[in-house]
């Protein structure tokens, strides 16, 4: 199809697919009546069952933590799908590894983005941790944590170079650090079964009181393996592209 | 509770989390994570077949982290085994198991990652199988897409494979997301997720608009996965290109897990809800029919091997779609059946254009013509699947698709039957005419335009072509899959088996009591009288006489040029597709169009009915 | 406002396909695709919204304060993981793509395929 | 029709529709500005916008979690392996 066609084909097919989703949209129960049980139901028993606050967290990594081990093997996968795809390839070399070569087309770094980078390199890593080990009590969690730790590398890049990037986050003990956040949370979901247990069930103590950052049992290990591997995931995948852009010179056409 | 289910998932994605972590200290000595990996797949295979024998019993249920439902509530995920989603996850598990044994000796080196994406492939597919839960349906549907998208890209180096993936990622993305917003739909009327409790709140209204979207929606992004017309363009782009290891399991399996998914989605939730149930079986069987003759038109005119076998995979799609569609224990049966037939020959017919391809170095089947007579192995068994794919008995292709037909019969509509001796027909002719062609050297190279040469020459790098010696390691799996094909076909007790899966897994009540209640059901009610579980003679003489249509046809394929009162000048097959050959664009932007269309078309007609 | 949420949604929806159909870049079609995801999240929200209550922590707040829907937050969360998955993925296809073929338009992949 | 739920933190609910209604229609303006602009690095950046967007939405629609993630993921994580894409292509048409 030439683009005019495909714009008119496109034009009649989305005027009727919208027509139809608005019909399927009309049947909701009007916007701020969410009528449950589900939720409700949660919002009732988690903080009684799990000791946590954070009810989201609850239902991410007890409820429905079955659906985070998949999520978190879904971005696993998408990290080594990333590496096969970008791996050097034959005929590919990799240019000397210095960041100001001849072509690099981004103007060297200034001081002040360097100092301004690394200043706020100690704050980033402690607002992510922060946010990865409270997930049962705040908004937070492993998830934003360990995207917010893996920033953190990436102002290293930028106060410092690619060279020191990768000295902190060599692909191989990264890859392992990541292989490790993904099977740890599979790994103790099996450990249950050996107690008798349904996989994933929390089989640690709760702790004394609801709310509290030692409290609810599993929930913050779980939450400490998905921010080990949200970050290592995230940390690979930027470096795979920022090899790409940096690092190597096509040799076939 | 059968710690298995849980395993069943957990063991391939902590030995894909741990080859990944191993992988790289291990350095040259990687016939050992070759080993574990295949370890893993097969004792994957072997706990799933463990749960499918257990379910012949009644379905069993798992809560994960032991949250049970409490009054008709589900507070957690729970997998839900019946015999045929069991069933189908041990096709997967023995598919990816045969795929990484062929690959020992196929790739020149494997990274540790090829084993780490095949693994979480397999485990997607697993937990895509044995979901109850309508959300974690959609979570194991996403991980077996981006396993897959990546297993696509496997070769990087090539332009055929990154332009297959991004249009297989782009189109099956937008599918998933679909499915997301029908979820999103249905929990906003129900605040759902788990089907059986989903299936019991929308039946206590009357079937209304929310419900036809919704249901539209979901099943979307699974007829995009299983290839249905007019959501079918990125199937043959993607699995030309892909490794043929992968391929075998994207024909093979990944394609009918969608029409699963279809089925799963109608008989735990939709089915009671919807109503109107004549006007949703005419839906599917239109569909049904349109892809399984797209395809068969297709497959025959293709010489780019792994095309056509691609092709001849969306053909059967489609019988498979009515099968289901017909929504009768015995068209649901047949299907199954029949998936599990094609799986393993279809498997098989990939795995050998592997070792064609690892020995010759092409699968550009006017190029091969008569360079495979040495391969003599590997040409019967080619010919061997091929004639289980035309349905010749005993394979147990014909046992299925005799079902299917019976159950077409009893339904009113014999033309489906016709149309599919046609389709066999066609797609059995094309394979053994490939057969008769590359492996035995008949008759005259077939002809092709210089597109389809251009398409076919690029297959290059996968393997290390021209080896003198075809390893064990590559035939033996495809021969085992062809053998299982037959034995199975002698197993007598298979119908009358599946057909009581079948309607088990129509039982929407009965379903939804095992899920929510914790009920055993044991026993189905007898199959209804008008259907029959036997093979009749006629289901026979269909299959016998499909087989031999395919082999006339492939015949006069090759000796075409020789018959001396024909139209010179005329390639067989060439006229059939120019109406619709211009579709077929590669450009992912027209794909997402007709995807639209589609949509629209189909919602329109759905809005008419349930209005 | 009972539904305006909900036709956002649609054309969030709509405007992402379109973007999708019509893109010449890679890059600017699997943005698209984000859009059209982004679609899913307002959904999800949408529904789960109860008019009044408050987000679903109980740190600062009494337990059994009524409260939005915490499962449809899990799901958006799910959610917002996938989509960072699959446009990493997408995006190292883009890469590739343009090594190869020397363009990022969608509608020139496929004549150069060959 | 809108059944309300009231706690002695419920903001009132006028603002709050008010809030949400505004904040709605520049999101979807916002989608609406991604998919037209058409040069590679503005459109990133609209992106980062619009995921900012989409995070004041999720924090009005009550959902500060989702609110974190969006903006860690949505307007800075993604936006980076955007442009960082983006640069690699580029650098290869010079």
């Amino acid at each position: 199809m030439t683009p005019a066609q495909r714009r008119w084909v496109f034009g009649v097919a989305v005027a009727g697919l919208a027509a139809f989703y608005l019909w399927g949209l009309s049947g909701l129960p009007g916007f701020g009546n969410y009528p449950g049980p589900y939720g409700f139901v949660i919002l009732h028993l988690a903080v009684k069952q799990t000791f946590a606050t954070g009810i989201v967290s609850a239902v991410n990594f007890e409820y429905r933590g079955f659906d985070t081990v998949g999520e978190e093997f879904i971005l696993f996968t998408a990290a080594a799908g990333t590496a096969v795809v970008l791996r050097v390839l034959r005929g590919e070399r990799e240019r000397s590894a210095v960041d100001e070569a001849a072509d690099r087309d981004v103007p060297p770094t200034s001081g002040a983005v360097r100092m301004v980078a690394l200043l706020f390199t100690g704050p980033v890593v402690v607002v992510g941790w922060w946010l990865t080990s409270h997930a049962q009590t705040n908004p937070s969690g492993g998830f934003q944590g360990g995207v917010v730790l893996a920033t953190a590398l990436i102002l290293v890049y930028l106060a410092g170079e690619f060279l020191v990037f990768n000295r902190f986050s060599p692909v191989a003990l990264t890859d392992a650090v990541e292989a490790l956040g993904a099977g740890g949370f599979a790994a103790i979901g099996v450990a249950a079964v050996p107690l008798g247990l349904a996989y994933l069930s929390n089989y640690l103590p709760l702790g004394q009181f609801a709310g509290a950052v030692s409290s609810s049992g599993t929930i913050a290990l779980i939450s400490f393996f998905v921010g080990l591997e949200v970050g290592a995931a995230f940390i690979l995948i930027t470096g795979e592209l920022l090899e790409q852009t940096l690092l190597i010179r096509q040799g076939d056409g | 509770m059968d710690q298995l289910l849980a395993l069943a998932l957990a063991v391939p994605l902590l030995a894909a989390a741990a080859i990944t972590a191993i992988g790289p200290l291990l350095g040259d000595r990687r016939r050992l994570l070759d080993g574990v990996a295949i370890a893993v797949a097969a004792a994957t295979t072997v706990m799933l077949v463990v749960i499918m024998v257990r379910t012949a019993g009644g379905d069993q249920v798992y809560w994960f982290a032991g949250f049970r439902p409490a009054r008709g509530v589900a507070i957690g995920i729970d997998f839900e085994a019946g015999s045929l989603s069991a069933g189908l996850a041990v096709l997967a598990a023995l598919l990816v198991t045969a795929a990484m044994t062929f690959s020992w000796r196929y790739f020149e080196r494997v990274a540790t990652h090829y084993h780490t994406l095949m693994l979480t492939f397999l485990a997607g597919m697993t937990g895509f199988c044995l979901t109850g839960d309508i959300f974690d349906l959609f979570v194991w549907f996403e991980l077996m897409g981006v396993s897959a998208y990546a297993l696509t890209a496997y070769r990087p180096e090539e332009r055929g494979p990154i332009q297959g993936a991004l249009n297989f990622a782009i189109t099956n993305s937008v599918g998933a997301y679909l499915s997301l917003s029908g979820i999103g739909l249905i929990y906003g009327r129900t605040g759902a997720l788990n089907m059986a409790q989903i299936g019991v709140y929308i039946d206590r209204h009357p079937p209304d608009g929310l419900v036809a979207v919704a249901f539209l929606l979901i099943v979307s992004g699974l007829l995009i996965k299983s290839a249905i017309v007019p959501f079918h363009f990125w199937l043959a782009d993607a699995h030309a290109v892909a490794p043929t290891p992968v391929c075998v399991l994207f024909s093979g399996v990944m394609v009918e897990l969608g029409l699963y998914g279809i089925a799963r989605v109608y008989w735990s939730m939709f089915g009671q809800a919807l109503g109107h149930r004549a006007a949703i079986s005419h839906i599917f069987v239109t569909l049904g029919v349109l892809t399984a003759v797209v395809g068969a038109l297709f497959c025959f005119r293709e010489r780019h091997i792994k095309r056509l076998l691609a092709f001849s995979t969306i053909s059967h799609a489609g019988i498979f779609l009515t099968g289901i569609g017909l929504l009768t224990p015995l068209g649901l049966a047949g299907t199954a059946v029949y998936v599990i037939g094609h799986g393993l020959v279809k498997a098989a017919l990939f795995l050998c254009t592997g070792v064609v391809l690892h020995r010759l170095g092409s699968v550009n089947e006017t190029w091969l013509h008569g360079r495979g007579r040495h391969l003599r192995v590997t040409g019967v068994v080619f010919t061997l699947a091929g004639l289980g794919l035309a349905d010749l008995p005993p394979f147990v292709t014909f046992v299925g698709k005799g079902y299917v037909d019976d159950s077409a019969w009893a339904h009113g509509l014999p033309w489906v039957m016709g149309l599919f001796l046609v389709c066999a027909v066609l797609t059995g002719g094309a394979v053994l005419r490939v057969a008769g062609g590359v492996f035995y050297g008949l008759g005259d190279a077939p002809s092709e335009d210089a597109e389809m040469a251009k398409m076919a020459s690029e297959e290059t790098s996968e393997t290390e072509s021209g080896k003198e010696r075809t390893p064990l390691t590559m035939i033996v799996p495809s021969a085992v899959l062809v053998a299982c094909a037959i034995a199975l076909g002698f197993i007598t007790r298979l119908g009358p088996l599946v057909q009581a899966a079948a309607i088990r897994f129509q039982d929407q009540a009965g379903y939804n009591a095992t899920v929510l209640a914790g009920a055993h059901i044991a026993h189905p009610v007898a199959p209804a009288a008008a259907e029959s579980t036997g093979i009749t003679l006629s289901d026979v003489l269909a299959g016998a006489g499909s087989a031999a249509g395919a082999l006339v046809l492939a015949f006069l394929a090759l000796y075409w040029r020789r018959l001396p009162l024909l139209r010179r000048g005329y390639e067989p097959g060439a006229g059939l597709t120019a109406p619709i050959q211009r579709f077929q664009s590669g450009v992912v932007n027209d794909y997402v169009t007709w995807i639209v269309l589609g949509l629209a078309c189909v919602g329109g007609v759905l809005a008419l009915v349930v209005r | 406002m009972a539904y305006f949420p909900f036709v956002v949604v649609a054309w969030i929806l709509c405007v992402g396909l379109y973007g999708i159909v019509t893109s010449r870049h890679l890059v600017h079609q699997i943005i698209c695709l984000i859009v059209v995801q982004s679609s899913t999240y307002v959904l999800l929200l949408g529904v789960g919204y109860v008019t009044g209550a408050v987000a679903p922590y109980y740190f600062d707040v009494p337990v059994h304060t009524p409260a939005v829907d915490p499962v449809v937050q899990a799901l958006a969360l799910t959610d917002v993981v996938v989509e960072a998955a699959v446009t990493a993925l997408l995006l190292s296809f883009a890469v590739q793509a343009h090594k190869r073929f020397g363009t990022v338009d969608p509608q020139e992949l496929a004549s150069l395929k060959g | 029709m809108t059944v309300a739920v009231h706690t002695p933190y419920t903001v009132p609910i006028g603002f709050m529709d008010a809030l949400q209604i505004t904040v709605l229609i520049l999101v979807a303006a916002g989608a609406t500005a991604v998919v037209l602009i058409r040069r590679p690095v503005h459109q990133v950046l609209a992106l980062s916008v619009y995921g900012v967007l989409l995070a004041v939405l999720f924090l009005v629609f009550q959902a500060p979690d989702v609110t974190l993630s969006e903006i860690t993921v949505g307007a800075v994580a993604l936006p980076v392996i955007l442009l960082l894409t983006l640069a690699k292509i580029r650098k290869r048409e010079e």
